[in-house]
């Protein structure tokens, strides 16, 4: 660690930073400055650039202008690796992790200790210990292979390494956004000692919360332009978004829509069961929003996963709308009427390279080939309602924003006409104004009779949105919760912590 | 960043549709071979007028219909993401079978056909099911059904072909019409063209896009509701029963010899991959698989037209298609991040 | 694969020193680079064509048996008991060697069941060189092989693997295409290379006005065997008015014969073909029938398609021949080694063209085998014929 | 990647985490006894000397084509032009050698430099062009093909006694050219193992923006992969030339770029690149030796050998790609139809005072 800053030495300053892909200007002239030993968070809307900083700042991509200086000298990084010489490292928004390799072999990627000119493992593994015990990471073992560790397991993996660089500054794209409530906390006490260490850390994240925990300062941007940079304690978060979004969100979560009431139930599991889950009693009525809440690796997906086909239930039933329901495959959930938001939008949820329209209907060319034409007439009606954002119907879906493509896998399911529909994380990594637009959705869709499951990891959306909370623990059901619960009893619940209270 | 609003997209003109039609030629990643079709074509014709002779042509797309059909088939396999290497050897083996069943006889030739069809089917089935089911890459599948084809045929057959072809089984790929200004329409032109239409319209069927979608995202495509292993095999089927046709025309246009189809395979892929189908699936259109392969055929009888000696001529071929594929990669290339990483940091010395 | 099946000449076994125990003994650099190519050699070119005029010895009715200007040699020293007979093989990938190799196994299974022969083992190389030395290595290491025939996939590349097989005391017997020693016991082949391609292309001589024009199609290059083919037809075609249109490589590929045919009907006339091989020859023909052009003076083989083509649309033709027949004699010659017999050092076949004048006797001869068959496969007086050549 | 070591799980998925490479081993094994077993049924030895000397000497050309291959499956990339290398260099190390002892060094150079060059070539245009490594290796591959048929007409070159050496003597029951082949296979290992580079190979195979985000310069490693292929490739071509006593443009009609990569795949390295290795390639190459030996004591048709040599590949990649499934499905909470369900294996876990927090192994 080279040498002891004192909190108000600035470190970083950059200075109208300009960029453009294809033509199109993402970043308009954006200043920034990261003190030592601040937390700095950056926010704005999907697309609003910040990745796109970050990525400057790390030498991934080169700006088309502007100037960054780094303890007062001007620098240009060509190349990652020469952002993490000069003490610049980065924890993608992306995984980067090979899976195949250890822990250590990771950690230390591209730039192994050798001795006599060959890899010294041995050197390696002892290292990313002690920087593992740093860190209290303990129960994490530099030998693991990536691919065992869970996906906050993983998480952790990313930030060892973006400090094994010996980093002064760090910054941190949405770090949180695959964490449950649970190991944000431990990303918490990480970034509390990086800070006593006088690194100063540039902080991504959707989650005002964490913004409001974790920084010192904030940076809002807006359509790739700077907005303000204000002392957190300065502003509220009604100001912030309003700054982010440009306009006031008057309630974050929206009103039941007239009309709406739970009906019949729609989707029931009595005593689901296989390798991950056990003994799930779940009912979902039409016109209800249930949430799914829980740690990370609590099951939820998997419940999503074993009804919609792609697991098993191997005990218990399933019934829709009173018919029994057992889907061996995602086709067959479909056709009885079931639709599922996946919580991994790129990987499971969008076939990247193909087209808006393509990806909207492609639920309906797969499961109903003889009607596709005829429903995919929806399709075009339900994008705008949606308010998608594009360049038009045939624009490849990679070139949208996390927000858009989010947008497309929702037209995807609704052009099925679903009678209950399963929403993973329907709101991971998307802005607050894409949040709205599916907060106000669900309603639409509940006014409408359907009935929701929605899993979600971020309570204040539990709280904010469910009817019902089911909260699952180590595969089993925990306990469940009317709305107006707080996040004490729901965290209490997931945690297994004060189990009295509650009733199973 | 302009952006609009999504609007409901208006029901397409015929202007738009042509317009569409023009875009795909000439941009995305068939823009080069379109081009180089053409720069081929007018170099032929430059050399040897003649050429530009209605028979000329005729007689040329009798004897290119095989591989584009070939084309074609592999095209639906690298769409949906995968490979086949077992089309040179299917065509080998088709052809021999046809011989040694037929022998010569003209009451067999339907029958005979009706069986090879069967085979196909029966090959593409194994080499789809092997991938699919059993998750063997089916780089390695169809390189074993590949040696399996070539011994078990020899092995039938004690190393060479045997029996004869009836005249009728020859017509396809020999015969045509007789007609005036071209002398003869070929029946391959016409099976040719029927082959490329359905391929288009299946394409553009929710089979087609469910294919392409499965190449591009398998998960994805399961997650749709995709059956990711019938849409796969049901390629790998195409891929073996247009491997059949173009057995059927090659056996028909030169009769059994036992070189047949040999590399077949590897000509097939290099010009799906011309015609810009990236390997690894997800993108591709087949009219410019199908023009990738004209594009070879022409290239050789360019080489022949020119006189180059023969041996040259594979080096001049890998360097056009090494170059066609770099120019097309270069073109298709937008910006993504890793583009703009320089592959020449500062030395990393720890 | 390759794909060819002749024997190469080039090896002028004078021109090789013994081979000691040396297994790796000096590979000999042919000193046949000439002005006129790699692959002619003048003296070898000469001697074959006056080979053919050479009445050979021994009885017309069994050719196999016959040799041409033979120089015997005792070969007492491998007279044994012992009866195991190993043949490596460079391949059965075409039909010529199919054909070859079901009268090998046929009369073997005559002398089998004379007693002559005990086991007879084989290996197939598949027609990889490095296999094929391998192959010939785990026969020597056996050391149970009281012979060893060998059938080399390429005359230079298998020199050395030979020569250990001979080092090992074993009778040594090569045929169809040499090695560069002359280690072996007997080196049986057919007159050669230079002979058939000079057959065909004296043919297209004599039988076409000066200022015809002729195609050469050949199969592969860089096989010697077939560059001396070629060389010979150049060698010829040189001094004769004839206007050679191009040389082109077919791969034997039936498709690419009629493509490169057609191509060249439509910039021109095509007067004559010569053929390297002449499996591909009726695709050649079709290529003129279904361009509307007229027949052009043929170079074939005596594959029977051929034949029949020729029969059939009674063009001006002629079938050099490679004698498929060879494939008997080794055997013979193995068990003559055995009792002690004299063979002669270098075992030249006859190879004598089929023409106009005794195309339909072979056909007649031959009219119940399959197409891909050779004529001169001499194999009418083996108990399993015909039906072992039929349904192979 | 053997070495990898589940640090939790029971006892059952520990050993369902045995390497890929030890399953390679397992399986020649396999093939080793039942080989021996049907030579027994037929009165013979496939452990004898002559028969191990068999085996050993028909891996050496494969085993070295093969261990470059191994380096850009790794990365993710493929070299289909490796036949044609060899061919060139064959016929480069007998025309510069020319019977004459003093040059063997000199054409050991030559052939070492051509190869890496036209490995540098494959490298750039699948790195720097863009191309992907199957055209693109097909490409050079008859770029080669040409000069090769418009330069040599047949067999050229002579090489001397004292070099044909490395391609009949032995030591022992081993051939020399397998000793080579081993050591260099030895080398291979400790080069994916050592060395920076090495490991590299393995990031760029796994995920090539990981890698390059790490601050690889993934264009060099993957060059690299492809000259070091090729020089593999160029040492085979040596090989051949001391076994042939000249150089021979045909070695390109074998089939050693399918038959390599056949082998690699069989050996458990990934085509698709980010796990595997050179000792399971050097068993997968074994594994296609014994064959050709065993169905060469038992004289199987060599048509029929192409219909097995078929069959077993497929079979052996199935059975790699069954485990991987299984391993997948390795987390298991409750087992089978129990009801009330197992107890959870205790996952690492934060030190916190939180119980429970499963972020239990996946
Ligand atoms: N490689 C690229 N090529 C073209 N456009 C790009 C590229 N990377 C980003 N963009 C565009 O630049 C804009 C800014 O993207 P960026 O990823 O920086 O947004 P972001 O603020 O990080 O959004 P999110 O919150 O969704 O992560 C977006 O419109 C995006 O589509
Ligand atoms: N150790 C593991 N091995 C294999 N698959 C796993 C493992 N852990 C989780 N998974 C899979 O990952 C997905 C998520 O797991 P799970 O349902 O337990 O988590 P969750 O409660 O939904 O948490 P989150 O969605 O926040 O990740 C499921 O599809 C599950 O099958
Ligand atoms: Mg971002
Ligand atoms: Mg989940």
């Amino acid at each position: 660690m080279t040498g002891v800053a004192s909190p108000a030495t600035t470190l970083l300053r950059m200075r109208g930073i300009e960029k453009s892909f294809l033509g199109v200007q993402v970043l308009h002239g954006v200043d920034l400055d990261l003190r030592a030993g601040e937390v700095h968070a950056l926010i704005g809307e999907n697309g609003a650039g910040k990745s796109t900083l970050m990525k400057i700042l790390a030498g991934v991509y080169q700006a088309d202008g502007g100037s960054v200086e780094l303890d007062g000298e001007q620098v240009r990084f060509e190349h990652p690796l020469l952002a993490q010489q000069a003490g610049v490292s980065t924890v993608f928004q992306e995984f980067n992790l090979l899976p195949e390799r250890t822990v250590a072999e990771n950690v230390f990627l591209g730039r192994e200790p050798r001795r006599n000119r060959l890899v010294d493992a041995g050197r390696m593994h002892a290292d990313t210990a002690a920087l593992l015990d740093d860190l209290g990471l303990t129960w994490l073992r530099p030998e693991t292979r990536v691919s065992s560790l869970s996906v906050a397991g993983q998480q952790i993996v990313e930030i060892v390494k973006a400090l094994s660089y010996d980093a002064r500054i760090i910054s941190m794209d949405e770090p949180t956004a695959a964490l449950a409530d649970e190991e944000v906390e431990l990303l918490y006490r990480l970034v509390a000692k990086l800070k006593e260490r006088g690194v100063a850390i540039l902080y991504v994240s959707h989650r005002l919360k964490e913004i409001f925990d974790l920084s010192d300062r904030v940076t809002i941007l807006k359509d790739g332009a700077l907005v303000d940079t204000v002392a957190t304690s300065d502003i509220t978060s009604d100001e912030l978004v309003r700054k982010m979004v440009g306009r006031p969100i008057a309630s974050f979560f929206p009103d039941k829509l007239p009309g709406t009431e739970a009906g019949d139930v729609r989707l029931e599991i009595r005593g689901g069961g296989n390798e991950q889950l056990d003994g799930i009693d779940l009912d979902v009525r039409g016109g209800e929003i249930v949430a799914l809440a829980g740690l990370q690796g609590s099951g939820r997906t998997e419940i999503a996963h074993a009804l919609f086909g792609v697991d098993r239930f191997t005990r218990g039933t399933v019934r829709l709308d009173g018919r029994p329901l057992t889907a061996r495959s995602p086709r067959q959930a479909v056709r009885a009427g079931l639709a599922l938001v996946t919580e991994d939008r790129k990987g499971e949820g969008l076939v990247l390279n193909q087209s808006i329209a393509a990806n909207a209907r492609l639920v309906l060319d797969a499961v109903l080939p003889r009607r596709a034409s005829q429903g995919a007439r929806r399709i075009p009606g339900i994008l705008s309602s949606l308010e998608l954002v594009s360049r038009g119907s045939s624009q490849e879906v990679r070139f949208l924003s996390g927000g858009n493509q989010q947008k497309v896998v929702l037209a995807k399911w609704l052009a099925t006409e679903p009678k209950a529909i399963v929403l993973d994380e329907p709101t991971r990594g998307i802005d607050v104004g894409a949040k709205e637009r599916v907060y106000t959705l669900m309603r639409e869709l509940s006014a409408q009779g359907v009935a929701i499951l929605m899993i979600s990891s971020e309570l204040p959306e539990v709280l904010g949105m469910a009817d019902r909370i089911v909260v699952l623990r180590d595969g089993r059901v925990a306990g469940e919760l009317p709305a107006g619960a707080d996040e004490e009893t729901v965290m209490a619940l997931a945690t297994g912590h004060e189990t009295e209270g509650t009733q199973r | 960043m302009t952006v609009t609003t999504q609007q409901p997209t208006p029901q397409r003109s015929a202007g738009s549709r042509a317009g569409d039609l023009l875009a795909r030629v000439f941009g995305g990643g068939s823009a080069t071979v379109f081009a180089l079709l053409i720069v081929v074509f007018a170099a032929i014709f430059i050399v040897n007028p003649s050429f530009a002779e209605p028979p000329s042509l005729m007689a040329f797309l009798k004897q290119a219909a095989p591989l584009m059909i070939l084309a074609i088939g592999q095209y639906f396999v690298i769409v949906s993401g995968e490979f086949d290497l077992s089309v040179g050897s299917l065509v080998g083996a088709q052809v021999v079978i046809a011989a040694a069943l037929i022998d010569g006889e003209e009451g067999r030739t339907v029958p005979v056909i009706l069986l090879m069809l069967g085979f196909g089917i029966l090959v593409g089935l194994i080499n789809g099911l092997i991938t699919t089911l059993l998750k063997v890459q089916s780089f390695i599948t169809t390189l074993g059904m590949m040696l399996v084809l070539y011994g078990a045929i020899r092995l039938w057959t004690g190393g060479a072909p045997t029996g004869a072809l009836s005249e009728a089984f020859r017509q396809p790929g020999r015969g045509g019409i007789d007609m005036s200004v071209v002398r003869q329409l070929p029946w391959a032109l016409m099976i040719l063209v029927g082959i490329v239409i359905i391929a288009v319209a299946v394409m553009r069927s929710s089979y087609g896009r469910t294919l392409i979608a499965t190449g591009d995202n398998e998960r994805a495509a399961g997650f749709s509701g995709v059956r990711v292993w019938r849409v796969r095999t049901l390629a790998f089927v195409i891929s073996s029963v247009l491997a059949t046709l173009a057995a059927i025309l090659i056996g028909g246009y030169a009769g059994v010899t036992a070189q047949v189809g040999q590399g077949l395979e590897f000509t097939a892929i290099t010009a799906v991959v011309l015609g810009g189908a990236a390997l690894g699936g997800g993108r591709g259109w087949v009219v410019a698989a199908m023009a990738g392969a004209l594009t070879l055929e022409a290239l050789f009888v360019l080489f022949n037209q020119l006189s180059m000696p023969s041996t040259i001529r594979p080096a001049v071929q890998g360097v056009i298609i090494i170059a066609a594929v770099a120019y097309a990669a270069r073109e298709r290339a937008r910006p993504r991040h890793h583009q703009e990483v320089p592959s020449q940091p500062q030395p990393n010395e720890a | 694969a390759c794909t060819t099946d002749e024997p190469s000449d080039t090896a002028a076994p004078e021109e090789t020193e013994a081979a000691g125990e040396d297994p790796g003994a000096e590979g000999e650099e042919p000193e046949d680079e000439t002005a006129d190519g790699e692959f002619f050699v003048r003296a070898d070119y000469d001697r074959q064509l006056a080979q053919r005029d050479i009445a050979p010895e021994g009885d017309p009715a069994t050719p196999w048996l016959q040799a041409i200007e033979p120089e015997y040699v005792d070969t007492a020293q491998y007279a044994q008991d012992g009866n195991t007979l190993c043949f490596s093989n460079a391949s059965v990938s075409n039909p010529w060697r199919v054909t070859g190799w079901i009268t090998m196994q046929q009369q073997v299974e005559v002398l089998q069941q004379q007693g002559l022969i005990g086991e007879f083992r084989v290996s197939d190389a598949a027609d990889d060189d490095n296999k094929q030395i391998s192959d010939i290595q785990a026969f020597i290491d056996a050391g149970d092989c009281n012979a060893i025939i060998i059938s080399p996939s390429t005359t230079a590349t298998l020199t050395p693997a030979v020569e250990a097989a001979c080092a090992s005391g074993v009778p040594v017997i090569v045929f169809d295409r040499g090695v560069n020693s002359d280690c072996m016991a007997t080196f049986i082949h057919p007159i050669g290379g230079y002979a058939y391609g000079a057959d065909g292309a004296e043919f297209l001589v004599e039988n076409l006005e000066p200022g015809s024009k002729v195609l050469a199609l050949r199969i592969l290059p860089g096989v010697d065997v077939l560059e001396n083919r070629w060389a010979a037809a150049q060698e010829i075609f040189g001094d004769s008015e004839l206007e050679i249109l191009g040389d082109e490589f077919t791969g034997g590929d039936g498709a690419e014969i009629k493509n490169i045919v057609t191509q060249y009907l439509q910039r021109g006339d095509v007067d004559g073909i010569w053929m390297d091989a002449g499996d591909g020859a009726v695709a050649a023909v079709e290529a003129f029938e279904d361009t509307g052009n007229d027949y052009p003076v043929m170079v074939g083989e005596d594959e029977l398609s051929f034949l029949r083509k020729w029969q059939e649309t009674d063009i001006t033709a002629v079938a050099p021949v490679y004698s498929n027949f060879q494939w008997r004699t080794p055997i013979l010659a193995a068990t003559m080694i055995w009792a002690g017999e004299q063979v002669p050092v270098e075992w030249v076949l006859p190879q004598d063209e089929i023409t106009e004048d005794d195309r339909d006797e072979f056909l007649d001869r031959n009219a119940d085998m399959p197409s891909l068959h050779y004529a001169k496969f001499g194999g009418e007086d083996l108990p399993g014929f015909p039906a072992a050549w039929q349904d192979r | 990647m053997s070495r990898a070591v589940a640090v939790t799980g029971t006892g059952k998925e520990a050993r369902r985490r045995l390497g890929a490479t030890e399953l390679v081993w397992l399986a020649l094994a396999g093939v080793l006894v039942i080989g021996a077993i049907l030579v027994a049924l037929d009165d013979q030895n496939l452990f004898s000397i002559a028969n191990t000397r068999d085996i050993l000497s028909r891996s050496s050309l494969l085993g070295f084509v093969a261990i470059g291959q191994t380096l850009v499956i790794l990365c993710r990339s493929l070299d289909l032009s490796v036949g044609y290398v060899m061919a060139l260099s064959s016929l480069i190390a007998a025309t510069t050698m020319n019977g004459d002892p003093a040059r063997v060094p000199l054409a050991i150079v030559a052939v070492l430099l051509v190869a890496g060059g036209i490995g540098l070539c494959n490298g750039l245009i699948v790195s720097v062009l863009k191309v992907n490594p199957f055209i693109a290796t097909l490409g050079v591959g008859l770029i080669i093909k040409g000069y090769l048929d418009t330069e040599y007409q047949g067999p050229a070159g002579a090489v001397p006694s004292s070099f044909q050496q490395f391609g009949f003597s032995r030591i022992g029951p081993i051939p020399v050219s397998t000793l080579v082949m081993l050591i260099v296979a030895v080398a291979g290992i400790l080069f994916l193992r050592k060395t920076r580079t090495g490991y590299h190979m393995f990031a760029v195979g796994g995920s090539a923006d990981v890698a390059r985000l790490s601050g690889i310069r993934t264009g060099r490693v993957l060059v690299t992969a492809h000259v070091l292929c090729s020089i593999a490739a160029g040492i085979a071509g040596l090989l051949i030339a001391a076994r042939f006593g000249t150089g021979s443009a045909l070695v390109y009609n074998s089939g050693y770029d399918l038959e390599s990569i056949a082998a690699v795949v069989l050996g458990g390295t990934l085509l698709l690149g980010g796990r595997g290795g050179i000792a399971g390639t050097i068993a997968g190459v074994l594994i296609l030796a014994v064959l050709d030996t065993v169905f060469n004591i038992l004289a199987v048709d060599p048509f029929f050998k192409d219909v097995l040599r078929g069959t077993i590949i497929v079979a052996a990649v199935a059975i790699y790609a069954r485990r991987q499934i299984d391993r997948k499905a390795s987390r298991v909470r409750f087992g089978g139809d129990g009801g009330s369900g197992g107890s959870a294996p205790p996952g690492p876990r934060p030190d916190q005072p939180t119980p429970e927090l499963a972020g239990g192994p996946r």
